[in-house]
């Protein structure tokens, strides 16, 4: 079938920053997102999780310009004090029109 | 004394908690299932606002208010007696100090829990607007050490005037919002207006399940909370001498402070010994996040450990008969 | 009346059934973990089962084979008069009617369980063999509105034949084995069986927790089930006056006809109290999936809201005194 | 290690679809699938889910061919009237001769 | 004997069980949630636990010493019995019949409580430290099949000597303080050092949900194990012929053993009915996971159906009363 | 932004390998990981899930040398005996120096 390149963005980050995350997601631009429970270990060490619920995972389909503004947001607003990673990925979706 | 403190460790909610922090000890896979934990605590806090309210039915405005007032003091005054010690005494950085001082100006449900079951058990029954009390002195404590911080951090960055008032007083609102519909209020406050609204009559039916299974889940939480202490432990030698010291004398402090301004109100011994509990307690459900999302500086192994590896064991299981013995000494 | 009113509203599950909603209202974080509102579910259906079960082992056949029949024919009538004033009145397309058809037509167990509690309280105890009753109107009524559906779909396209008949029929038969076998179902009915089999002394260990607990774990359920209400309280807007209307007088001209029906075939002024809210009622977990599979151009908005937000609270708070007054009146 | 290039589907669904989604895979081919619960919102709004439980997110490694066709099938069957989005990405294996 | 059989298939325990695997049969989807299943387990073994321990504070060593060597030695011989028979009558692969000893040398915690409900029914209670006889059956007998099975497989391998000693007891080090440390080890142990702590009066507070809810939760515990059953009934023409006689005969041979060394040790009627019963049960939870991890080489259906889809089943229905039988006969 | 490109392996296995599949990861060089609970069916049937759990599901983002590392320790060590699988795919991260 005909498919449309777009970026997948998957943020990975303490459940506290839930409603912020979906919040900053709507506000530069996506149209949707998934959100799944984790659990997670990285380069700092064990957080404020263990009482609050550990990680959760969110993915969005987004245009390239979408992904560098999460991203740009991101960094500048937790990364330094949250414990939260963000990477992007290609992925081909058919309906590309839904996304953007 | 020794009695009393005897009937407080062998009971079967201080051994569950004991056992949940050897669990951790002995690198044991044991967990309770999440949702187990919050369904337990859900069942918890609403079984105490019902509880608390059918009991309120029979209190009359006029008991209350002094206590109140009371309470509300001490909502304000333990949360800067903390940031001010931590501050002066303990070296901490003002995102630090102001985040442990949330937890110790709020109050832990368990242990507010465990003293009216000791109060009950060695005779001196609480009055039964107590659950009423714990409502208010939630949420001031966290309001007011969060502010400090807030404060006292764009003074340091020389970031005042009226951008900082006005994003402080938006993030503020925020923060009162959340606080307020937290689901400890939801559940306290609701079970509380419940209870009293349907009196002894609508209370009978649902008695087995929010008083006649109360200890029993209660213990089981306890297991919950030792496994969650005991995997702190590994953090105490991170918080350093003072924390500890801190979790374990200023509890003391504000226990005397809160038994004290009892008495003056005219709460009974049980009712002091609650109050000074409540004062000497620190939170570790409504504070963490609340801290973890405003001052998201502070460090959470130091208010972590602090609240639930040091202050709750040790309320639990020394704090309680000391509130009680001093309370009994002010009443007298 | 007032009286009988007034005891319903300050019930404590009325209540909390009013606090999950206002929760909703203030936008609270609070929600029980979904693994508990399905435990609570389970544990409530089983429990209905097992008690039904062991009153029915005091029924004679005699006495519910009337009745039996009036729910059958209950079953078969409420979808289609749901239907027709969907269509005819409400003017909504033929999937929209279905769709909301096949909730009416079915039973909402937690309303059941109110009609139950709410009969013993004022004195007038239902049949031991009502949650037989329960199981036989769960699913015709389903079964009936997405036929309807389905068929008017099929006509209105043109697409009649041997091949849509086929295709009806397979479609129909995937569908009754996945409400014949669907969890409500083996509780339900298992419970049943194994009550009626185990009699008094096989109850008697078990009864702690399947009879003393359930009202309690109900007051838990009501908690959850008006935080999914008060989260649909937004779409009341979308789902449009008639759905309001609808949502409230087609129980009534239901229940009436369920408490003639009951009178008739000789149940008491109990009995025909839970027969009418049976009727009156509208399925909120079985129905939904079965009609997003199957007709999946209805809007869910509509039969969700109308079942949730607008019928099982007029049912909890005003419907069952109603039917009960109407009862009171046929069988004297 | 020697790898070779496959392609991975993923299919963001409304639960009540699971048992529906799994049949349609086996039936196109695919020798395998991951599930996992998830939450989300999209374009569309709110659903039928809150009741019925959210989302499904099933990933499956399949060959090009067998991901081409579970595209077409998801798009006929699904797109207009459920809430589902689906999308592939290329995923690298050892063992390709398992998922084809 | 029939009315013994009669009362023991008539008992909500079996008939849920029942229930379980005829959901499955009929397709059901039918599920307690995941969570719900671990935090029964968690309740049951933590309950058991706590009312051994309640009860062994009125014991004397002095009784518990030779039960307590006859429980060891039923670990040490019942995984070689098993292993052999295996071995040389059924023709299993090393690995296999080792993973399969390892269940049948163990003890299922749910069989043996299903034994302690039945004797008090029937009459003859068992003596109150039984809980602490299952505690000490429940590693041995993992241990030793495991080993047997490492052993074996080495030598036929020919990997002998020093590396191979090394490695051995390496991997026995870490699985022995897996299963010492396990969720059930935990629970149980903790749960019988704390009831024996806290005695009558500590007890009495939680003995609502300790004991009044037991056998209640029990009936939900045993719907999942039936649904667990019911899954792998399809297995049970994979196991063959074989495996189905091993689930049936085995047990009773262990069964009458385990009568016979209670009888020997001055155990009553009952207590000899549940060490037989321990000795007779295959364990389906702390054994798996050991044998997938220690010899991931074993089928997992055919340890997995023996224990669960043959052996429990038959246990539960037929062996209880057997045993039962057999110790009348054995103490007389 | 600036983004670098890493290797994403993604294991999923049942879940009794949790604590062993976690030690390996940190063994070969993997600074994080991110783990959410996963259900599924393979070319392998049904198997000791049942009772304890079902699939676990791992992420973790790692450089190209560490990703090989692990294939190959997972090949060698759970292919065979264990439900496993195991692929890759490029992701673009932020703070690349984090992750190797
Ligand atoms: N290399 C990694 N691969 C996958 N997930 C990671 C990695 N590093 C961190 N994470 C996830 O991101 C969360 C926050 O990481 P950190 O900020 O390093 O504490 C962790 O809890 C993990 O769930
Ligand atoms: N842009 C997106 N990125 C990630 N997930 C999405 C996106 N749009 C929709 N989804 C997911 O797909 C589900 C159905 O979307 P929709 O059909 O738009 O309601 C949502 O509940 C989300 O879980
Ligand atoms: N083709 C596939 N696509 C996605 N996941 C798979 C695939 N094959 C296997 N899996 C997952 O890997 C687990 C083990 O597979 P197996 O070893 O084939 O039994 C399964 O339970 C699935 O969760
Ligand atoms: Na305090
Ligand atoms: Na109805
Ligand atoms: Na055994």
């Amino acid at each position: 079938m005909k498919t449309v390149p777009l970026c997948l963005l998957t943020v990975i980050a303490e459940s506290v920053l839930k409603e912020r995350l979906v919040h900053d997601l709507r506000s530069v631009g996506a149209r949707g997102y998934t959100l799944t429970d984790a659990e997670g270990e990285g380069s700092r060490q064990r957080r404020v999780g263990e009482i609050l619920g550990a990680n959760i995972r969110i993915e969005s389909i987004v245009s390239p310009e979408v992904a560098d503004r999460l991203l740009q947001l991101i960094s500048n607003e937790y990364f330094d004090r949250f414990a939260v990673i963000a990477y992007l990925s290609t992925v081909s979706v058919i309906r590309g029109e839904k996304y953007v | 004394m020794f009695e009393v403190l005897r009937i407080n460790l062998c009971s079967p909610l201080t051994l569950a908690f004991a056992l949940g922090i050897v669990a951790r000890l002995v690198r044991s896979e044991l967990a309770l299932p999440r949702d187990l934990v919050t369904s337990l605590s859900i069942y918890l806090l609403f079984a105490l606002g019902l509880k608390g309210g059918v009991e309120l039915s029979h209190s009359s405005l006029n008991q209350i208010t002094g206590p109140a007032m009371a309470t509300l003091l001490l909502g304000c005054v333990t949360p800067v007696t903390s940031y001010l010690v931590l501050r002066k005494l303990g070296r901490f950085g003002i995102a630090d100090a102001a985040g442990i001082a949330a937890h110790y100006g709020s109050v832990s449900a368990v242990t507010f829990i465990a003293a009216l079951q000791f109060t009950t058990t060695v005779g001196y029954p609480a009055e039964g607007f107590m659950p009423t009390l714990l409502t208010l002195l939630e949420i001031p404590g966290i309001q007011v050490a969060l502010a400090i911080g807030l404060i006292q951090t764009a003074r340091s960055q020389g970031t005042t005037g009226e951008n900082f008032d006005a994003s402080l007083r938006r993030s503020n609102r925020e923060l009162i919002h959340e606080l307020l519909t937290s689901r400890s209020m939801i559940l306290l406050v609701g079970g509380l207006v419940i209870g009293t609204a349907v009196g002894e009559t609508g209370w009978k039916p649902v008695q087995p399940v929010f008083e006649g299974m109360f200890k029993g889940l209660l213990t089981l939480f306890l297991l919950e909370m030792g496994l969650a202490a005991g995997s702190r432990l590994g953090d105490l030698k991170k918080a350093g001498f003072f924390l500890l010291g801190f979790g374990i004398l200023m509890p003391i402090l504000h226990g005397a402070l809160g038994a004290w301004l009892g008495s003056m109100t005219g709460l009974s011994v049980g009712g002091c010994t609650v109050l000074a509990t409540m004062a000497a307690s620190a939170s570790y459900i409504a504070a963490p996040p609340a801290v973890r999302m405003t001052l998201p500086e502070a460090n959470p192994t130091y208010y972590l450990t602090a609240a639930l590896a040091i202050t709750f064991p040790f309320n639990l299981m020394a704090g309680i008969p000391i509130y009680f013995a001093i309370s009994k000494a002010l009443c007298n």
